[in-house]
């Protein structure tokens, strides 16, 4: 069995996002009143390699990105399944694997519908 | 309050900020030196003797020009995004065990921030964390080239995030335990996971080269296609964060697999050495074993990103998808079969 | 002799599926049907003791988790009702041979079918196969009625099924009620009667059954659905309803209000004669004023049945008897009344009693066997319809002497406006309208030759029916009695 | 260091049980004020986050494991929901150029 | 859990089925699989078998998992022309309605409130998307989306609940949680009764009980007909069998403390479906409505807890399920005709379909609850359970809304056979027939003689 980890173990954690934090804060507010400011219509406009900006940014773009994230969360919380099962396998025995693999091999066959139907092809 | 613990964490959290600062600033000096080496030219040469303050004078600059903020953009987004990427790559190292505990004096001083007994989840947490802010970066910058950079960052990074994930399941059925620090522990003297798992850091190094957005995966600052990528419309500062975090992860990445498979700072014949070298040194020989392995994991980034072309989004995405997570998820069922048979239950 | 009763109440649904996917053939089949019934009625008559017992009794169980059984059989109460119905029906589907249905198969089978749910109604022994029946009775003749009816039909119909749907939803409250009473957790009608509810609880019982029953006959003020309904009817959905139908709330009260609920029946049943004295009494000033002779016929049959209904909540034995053969004779007399109606409306499509006239100039023998039936509708001695209404006033006339005056004006206001009625129908001059009308002739004739004959031979010599009823009705009120005296 | 623990370990379920339900209580009265589908959605992904809070306060609490489980179950479930929702939530958009829910009001009650 | 394992692997096969382009198999292999779990139902009665205690395959479960999947076969057999036109997607659409029955019968056999969520969402998961498969069709992405809100913030009560109750009592096992109510009856938490109103709240979002209703007309005439027959039938069933299985046994102590508000719920639901059912003009929405209030009589069981109530409830869901089943069935051969569900389209159908109208009748009849068929058995054990504790004035109540019902049912028959119409003859494909006429059997059969479903729990 793994050492329990108290709260306390964490604290120092919260040290470092404090630094990095504080490191992060003021290095912006500082580059903020270092540098010049002269602004300029067209220094302030979008940057789209020169040419007259076309429309808003703000548009529909490809579904395919959408489907890459979607399955990426459902792949990611099934992963995330098999962490305890990976630290406590040995403990799990023959039973704890052919459950997993059951598992891993429902996983697996969504994972085979989603490439057959060519959800991951680019083109 | 133990005011002395705040204090010896405090100490330790800012020089491991500070040295993960300075391999960061000097990465970018390595990488052209690098690349120069490697195509057969000088380089940086004018700062300092052999250019040596060049990332100084990089960094000055940063602080000195203008901060340009488009007038479509989010301007509190458009904040947010560096400086959320910046603070990920920063907090990533709080985990990693950077040698083994130091006595000075009574006082026995791990030389880990924190040894959490999910280590690896937190790295994957940050890891993920680090999206948000290429993310948030290049949507509000409102810029077309920047949000499709921005996004194929996005789902650059998820993709191999799963196969990332896989390939450390096959590891922790190895080690049993999500703890790095003991996973270093384990892999005392030359044992190292590498041997167990070639297959999973095979599978590993090449999405932690995706993950960091490195050559040859580096699409989303694609210059051909993309223009700067996802920091197209940053400028001072907030532009050099965005590079800066690229290379502090380039170093956290370094760092994690020289822990995960190439045993931190276990080096053979340590036993001997730490007998001899005392209870502060005999550590610190450890950790400068480790820091050569980070530096060589470093060199091998930069090695293959002026080796390798880029791929083509297709080809990454099929890369991810289609190759590494199928594989990935072979090698847990082989490493468990494996493991079973020879523990015989 | 058990088959003989399952055989009865079976065989109309037989026959209806056969009706059904028989063709043009339908209403041979459905009458064939019918007449075999009435047969086996016969047989059941001769079979029968007229004493106090039930008899052909069959006891299956049906659902015995819930208590619920095949339970039925026949008494002398029930075997009046069970003659009414089973000689009506051939009758009602002669009347129908003139008419060209559209889908006539399905006409004639839902009438069979209704005759099967009338069955079980009249012979349940099971207070929950009675309201099985009870509905099953309702269902064919709201498609009878709504189907071939009228041009209000449809709105007229559902008025008519919601009310009666109504009524049994609180008599199925208090059937369950009962149920929940009866210690040994069936629907046995000798269970109920031996319940030992008090005054409180019997008043419940009592409206719960009432008000289904208050509906069907129907009692004023429950009546509103009555006349548009006979009046958007077809003739065969009229008959049917105020031939047979109508019988099933009277033969209720008598078979379950007064043995189960005596007490309740004390303490409202002057209420209820009331209401009956007020219907019979509005219902004939009603009926003065109609313009169109079915709706006249239609508050007639209201004004008849509120005496009937007080005769029986007069609670004795005249007015239970006379209840019984008034009944038979009620169930005849309209169905021939509609019955002449009817051939006068498919011949001249109109009812109209102003429109008509001098009938009888045409149709001699139609205008003979119409007289008839009017003079039994109102009572004359010699007819059927005399014996029935005069028990019942004696039975009235022993519960209230005021009731019974009041009661007492039905025969005159009855054979005031029906005479009149005749009077405009088929005397008078002969108008462009009736010159053409041709006399009854083949079915026609049948029908109302059994029907006039029917009406005379019960009015002279209506023995045997009362012999069949008697000594039910005698033990119905001994136990009536018993039971009250032992409440109070 | 004993004293700290202590204290970060002390906390009384109580407070717990107040917050989740006060996180609970913002997520239900987003999904009732807000139109905006991802809102709403969000919203409901607040509420879901309170229970799962507090599930992991009471097992801790009661030192039985099977409340972190159920933690379990409702991520991987929630994210089942996710991708059908935001699924959803895209199809509606691309059919009606809109999230708001005011606009999907053509089935009247 | 045979029974699952099947359903779920013929989901995954259909799936592959369909992948592999062997459209003709769909419908086969599904049945098959389906039969086999029928069969599994019926090896495993009386066995009561417990596994892990996370489920139990008691009568109860056994006999609930037996109407759904049969209910499920006959809406399976309903797809025949169906989807082909909507969609190429056709595997799909049948296996998300394998694994909502995968979740149903989960939840209809759950021990443990882990696996009560984990059915749920299994099944309603499936059913957004189910909801809004026509997805160029307005209406269906509204329903998809309305139902999708509406079913993730109810998850979020019953979740809220089931912590609550899991924080008093310490386990999410049934018989644990019913062991702290029998033994702390003095002194239980107060977090328990919260949880248990939460509860509570969430279960009649999901069963569509007032005045938790408002999604169910919408998401039920925007889905197509098909799917809403599955929704308002097999899904129904299960929720109110999940409800059943939770408060008549495990919180059957509390009793007193939760059958007041139950008996608001009920009222309001007989209430509000009823009258808003009365006022439509459209077939498919009146149904719906007339769902929402046998919502209510299914809650009636729950109002007098006798030892009959679950086998009650099984009785009129059977009833329920199988008149809808004829009634959706008829609508979408109806549907398909004339374009349009309003009773209008209805009009005159008896004379040249009169097998459509028969069969349409006796399901109205049964939805009605008419003697001789299943549904008036249904309601009068309803009725016969809340009498035995003498709540004669709800007793009264239902019998009004009762009345009102057999107006609005006998809308469809009134157009379909009193009224002139245009005279259409409707195609029956071989399978519907087969489907329709099976229903009226059993509709009637369980009327007449429903002795074999009285004493199945």
């Amino acid at each position: 069995m793994e050492t329990q980890s108290t709260a306390a173990d964490f604290l120092p954690i919260i040290f470092q996002v404090i630094v990095a934090l504080g490191f992060v804060v003021v290095t912006l507010i500082a580059t903020h009143y270092l540098g010049p400011k002269r602004k300029t219509a067209d220094k302030l406009s979008t940057f789209e390699a020169g040419v007259k900006v076309v429309g808003n940014a703000r548009q529909p773009f490809s579904i395919k990105y959408f489907l890459i994230a979607i399955l990426f969360v459902l792949f990611d919380v099934e992963v995330i399944f098999m962490y305890p099962w990976a630290v406590n396998f040995r403990e799990l025995g023959m039973a704890g694997m052919v459950e997993m693999f059951i598992f891993m091999g429902t996983l697996l066959l969504g994972f085979i519908y989603v490439l057959k139907k060519k959800a991951l092809d680019w083109n | 309050m133990d005011i002395a613990f705040v204090i010896e964490k405090f100490i330790l959290v800012t020089i491991i900020f500070a040295i993960s600062l300075l391999i960061a600033m000097y990465s970018t000096y390595a990488e052209r030196k690098v690349a120069a080496f490697l195509q057969d030219r000088l380089g940086p040469d004018r700062a300092g003797p052999f250019g040596m303050f060049q990332p100084l004078a990089d960094g000055l600059k940063m602080f000195m020009k203008e901060e340009i903020i488009p007038t479509n953009a989010n301007k509190w987004l458009f904040m947010v995004g560096p400086g959320l990427a910046m603070l990920t790559a920063c907090i990533g190292t709080a985990v990693i065990p950077w040698g083994s505990d130091v006595q000075i004096g009574d006082r026995i001083v791990p030389l880990q921030v924190t040894d959490i007994n999910v280590g690896i989840l937190y790295i994957f947490g940050v890891v993920s964390l680090g999206v948000y802010g290429v993310m948030i970066g290049g949507w509000a910058s409102n810029n077309k080239y920047s949000l499709l950079s921005a996004i194929r960052a996005a789902s650059q990074n998820i993709s191999y995030e799963i196969a990332m994930g896989l390939s450390i399941i096959a590891l922790l059925l190895v080690t049993n335990t999500m703890s790095l620090k003991e996973i270093v522990e384990q892999q005392h003297g030359w044992q190292w996971n590498i041997i167990y798992q070639p297959l999973g850091f095979l599978i590993f190094i090449i999405c932690a080269f995706a993950e960091t957005n490195r050559a040859p995966f580096d699409l989303p600052e694609c210059e051909t296609e993309l223009i700067g990528g996802y920091h197209t419309e940053y400028s001072s500062m907030k532009l050099g964060f965005y590079l800066f975090a690229e290379y502090i992860n380039m170093f956290v990445s370094a760092a994690v697999m020289a822990t995960l498979y190439f045993g931190g700072y276990n080096y053979p014949g340590m036993d001997w050495v730490l007998l001899n070298a005392g209870p502060l040194f005999g550590p610190l020989i450890g950790t400068v074993v480790f820091f050569v392995k980070i530096f060589a994991f470093i060199f091998f980034f930069m090695w293959v990103r002026w080796t390798i072309p880029r791929f083509r989004y297709d080809q990454l995405m099929h890369l991810g998808w289609k190759v590494l997570i199928p594989l990935a998820i072979a090698n847990v069922i082989i490493t468990g079969v494996v493991i079973a048979i020879i523990e015989k239950f | 002799m058990e088959q003989l009763l399952l055989l009865l109440i079976f065989l109309p649904l037989v026959g209806a599926l056969v009706t059904t996917f028989s063709g043009t053939a339908a209403k041979h089949v459905a009458l064939f049907s019918s007449i075999v019934s009435l047969a086996l009625t016969i047989a059941v008559v001769c079979n029968f003791t007229p004493d106090a017992s039930t008899q052909f009794v069959v006891n299956y169980p049906w659902i015995q988790d819930l208590g619920i059984s095949f339970h039925a059989g026949i008494d002398g109460i029930s075997i009046i009702t069970v003659i009414l119905t089973n000689v009506l029906i051939p009758l009602i589907i002669l009347t129908g041979y003139k008419h060209e249905y559209k889908n006539g198969n399905a006409l004639f089978a839902l009438i069979l079918f209704m005759q099967s749910g009338l069955l079980i109604v009249f012979t349940a022994l099971d207070a929950f196969l009675f309201y099985i029946g009870w509905e099953a009775a309702l269902i064919p003749i709201y498609f009878i009625c709504a189907v071939w009816g009228g041009k209000d039909r449809i709105k007229v119909n559902m008025k008519f099924f919601v009310y009666t749907i109504a009524g049994s939803l609180f008599m199925l409250v208090g059937i369950i009620y009962l149920y929940l009473q009866n210690p040994a957790h069936n629907f046995d009608i000798q269970a109920f009667y031996n319940l030992n509810l008090d005054g409180a609880q019997q008043g419940w019982v009592f409206w719960a059954f009432f008000i289904a029953f208050a509906i069907k006959m129907p009692v004023f003020p429950f009546h509103t659905w009555q006349p548009s309904t006979y009046t958007e009817a077809p003739a065969v959905g009229t008959m049917l309803l105020s031939g047979i139908m109508l019988k099933m709330g009277i033969y209720g009260v008598i078979r379950w209000l007064l043995p189960i609920a005596p007490a309740g029946l004390q303490q409202w049943g002057y209420i209820v004669i009331i209401l009956s004295v007020i219907g019979i009494i509005y219902a004939s000033l009603i009926a003065f004023t109609q313009k169109d002779a079915k709706r006249l016929v239609a508050y007639s049959s209201i004004a008849h049945v509120g005496l009937i209904s007080a005769g029986i909540f007069a609670l004795n034995t005249q007015g239970m008897q006379g209840a019984m053969i008034q009944m038979l004779s009620h169930g005849i007399n309209v169905v021939g009344l509609f019955f002449v109606l009817d051939i006068i409306s498919s011949r001249l499509k109109t009812n109209r009693i102003s429109e008509l006239g001098g009938i009888a100039k045409q149709a001699p023998i139609l205008a003979i066997t119409a007289l008839i039936i009017v003079l039994g509708t109102v009572a004359l001695p010699g007819t059927n319809g005399f014996i029935g209404e005069f028990l019942l006033l004696m039975g009235v006339y022993q519960y209230n002497i005021w009731i019974a005056a009041f009661a007492g004006l039905t025969i005159i206001f009855g054979a005031v406006y029906m005479l009149r009625m005749y009077q405009n129908v088929m005397l008078g001059k002969t108008n462009d309208l009736t010159i053409g009308f041709a006399d009854i002739a083949g079915t026609e004739k049948v029908v109302l030759y059994t029907i006039c004959a029917l009406i005379i031979a019960l009015g002279v010599y209506p023995k045997p029916i009362l012999q069949l009823s008697e000594a039910s009705v005698q033990h119905l009120i001994e136990q009536v009695t018993q039971k009250l005296t032992s409440v109070n | 260091m004993e004293n700290m623990t202590h204290q970060l370990q002390g906390v009384p379920l109580n407070h717990y049980i107040w917050l989740s339900a006060i996180i609970f209580t913002i997520g239900v009265v987003g999904v009732l004020t807000r139109r905006n589908a991802i809102v709403i959605f969000m919203s409901v992904e607040l509420m879901l986050n309170a229970v799962n809070l507090l599930l992991t306060a009471f097992s801790v609490h009661s030192n039985d494991p099977s409340g972190q489980v159920f933690v379990f179950f409702i991520m991987a479930l929630a994210a089942a929901e996710v991708a059908v929702g935001l699924s959803i939530i895209v199809m509606v958009y691309r059919n009606t150029q809109s999230i708001d829910i005011n606009v999907l009001n053509r089935l009247k009650w | 859990m045979n029974i699952i394992i099947t359903i779920a692997v013929t989901a995954l096969v259909v799936l592959y089925a369909g992948l592999f382009k062997a459209k003709k198999a769909l419908l086969p292999i599904t049945l098959i699989g389906l039969l086999t779990a029928l069969g599994f139902v019926a090896v495993s009665w009386n066995t009561d078998q417990v596994y892990y205690g996370m489920m139990q395959m008691d009568n109860f479960a056994l006999a609930f998992s037996g109407i759904t999947i049969l209910g499920t076969l006959f809406i399976f057999l309903l797809t025949q022309n169906y989807f082909a036109k909507d969609s190429e997607n056709i595997a799909e659409y049948f296996t998300l309605i394998l694994f909502a029955l995968v979740g149903i019968v989960i939840m209809v056999s759950y021990k443990n409130m882990s696996m009560l969520f984990i059915g749920l969402e299994i099944m309603s998961v499936s059913l957004y998307i189910l909801a809004g498969i026509r997805k160029s069709n307005f209406a269906s992405n509204e329903a998809s989306l309305k139902y999708f809100l509406m079913g993730a913030f109810s998850t979020g009560f019953l979740l809220f609940g089931i912590t609550l109750i899991y924080g008093a009592t310490g386990s999410f096992d049934l018989d644990a949680i019913n062991n702290y109510l029998v033994g702390n009856y003095t002194s239980i938490s107060p977090m328990f009764y919260s949880g248990l109103i939460l509860m509570m709240i969430g279960l009649s979002f999901k069963i569509g009980a007032a005045p938790f209703h408002f999604w169910v007309p919408d998401v039920y005439e925007g889905s197509p007909t098909l799917i809403m027959s599955f929704m308002s039938t097999v899904v129904k069933t299960a929720g109110f069998a999940a409800f059943l299985r939770l408060f008549a046994d495990t919180f059957a102590p509390l009793h007193d403390f939760w059958m007041p508000p139950l008996m608001v719920i009920v009222c309001l639901t007989l209430l509000i479906g009823n009258v808003t059912a009365l006022f439509q003009k459209n077939f498919k929405r009146m149904l719906a409505y007339s769902s929402v209030s046998h919502a209510g009589y299914l809650l009636f069981s729950l109002i007098a807890l006798t030892a009959n109530s679950a086998n009650n409830v099984l009785v009129y869901a059977a009833a329920y399920t199988f008149a809808s089943i004829i009634a959706f069935g008829v609508l979408i051969i109806v549907k398909q005709k004339t374009g349009s569900d309003h009773f209008d389209s209805f009009n005159g159908l008896a004379k040249r379909n009169p097998l459509i109208a028969f069969v349409l009748t006796v399901a109205m009849l049964s939805l009605a609850g008419i003697p001789l068929t299943a549904g008036f058995i249904g309601k009068y054990l309803m009725f016969l359970n809340v009498m035995q504790e003498y709540q004669i004035l709800l007793v009264a109540f239902a019998i009004l809304n009762a009345l009102v019902g057999f107006y609005y049912y006998f809308k469809v028959i009134v157009a379909m056979y009193f009224k002139e119409g245009k005279e259409i003859e409707l195609e029956t494909p071989a399978q519907y027939r087969v489907v329709l006429v099976l229903s009226v059997i059993i509709t009637l059969f369980l009327g007449i003689y429903p002795a074999v479903i009285l004493n199945l729990i």
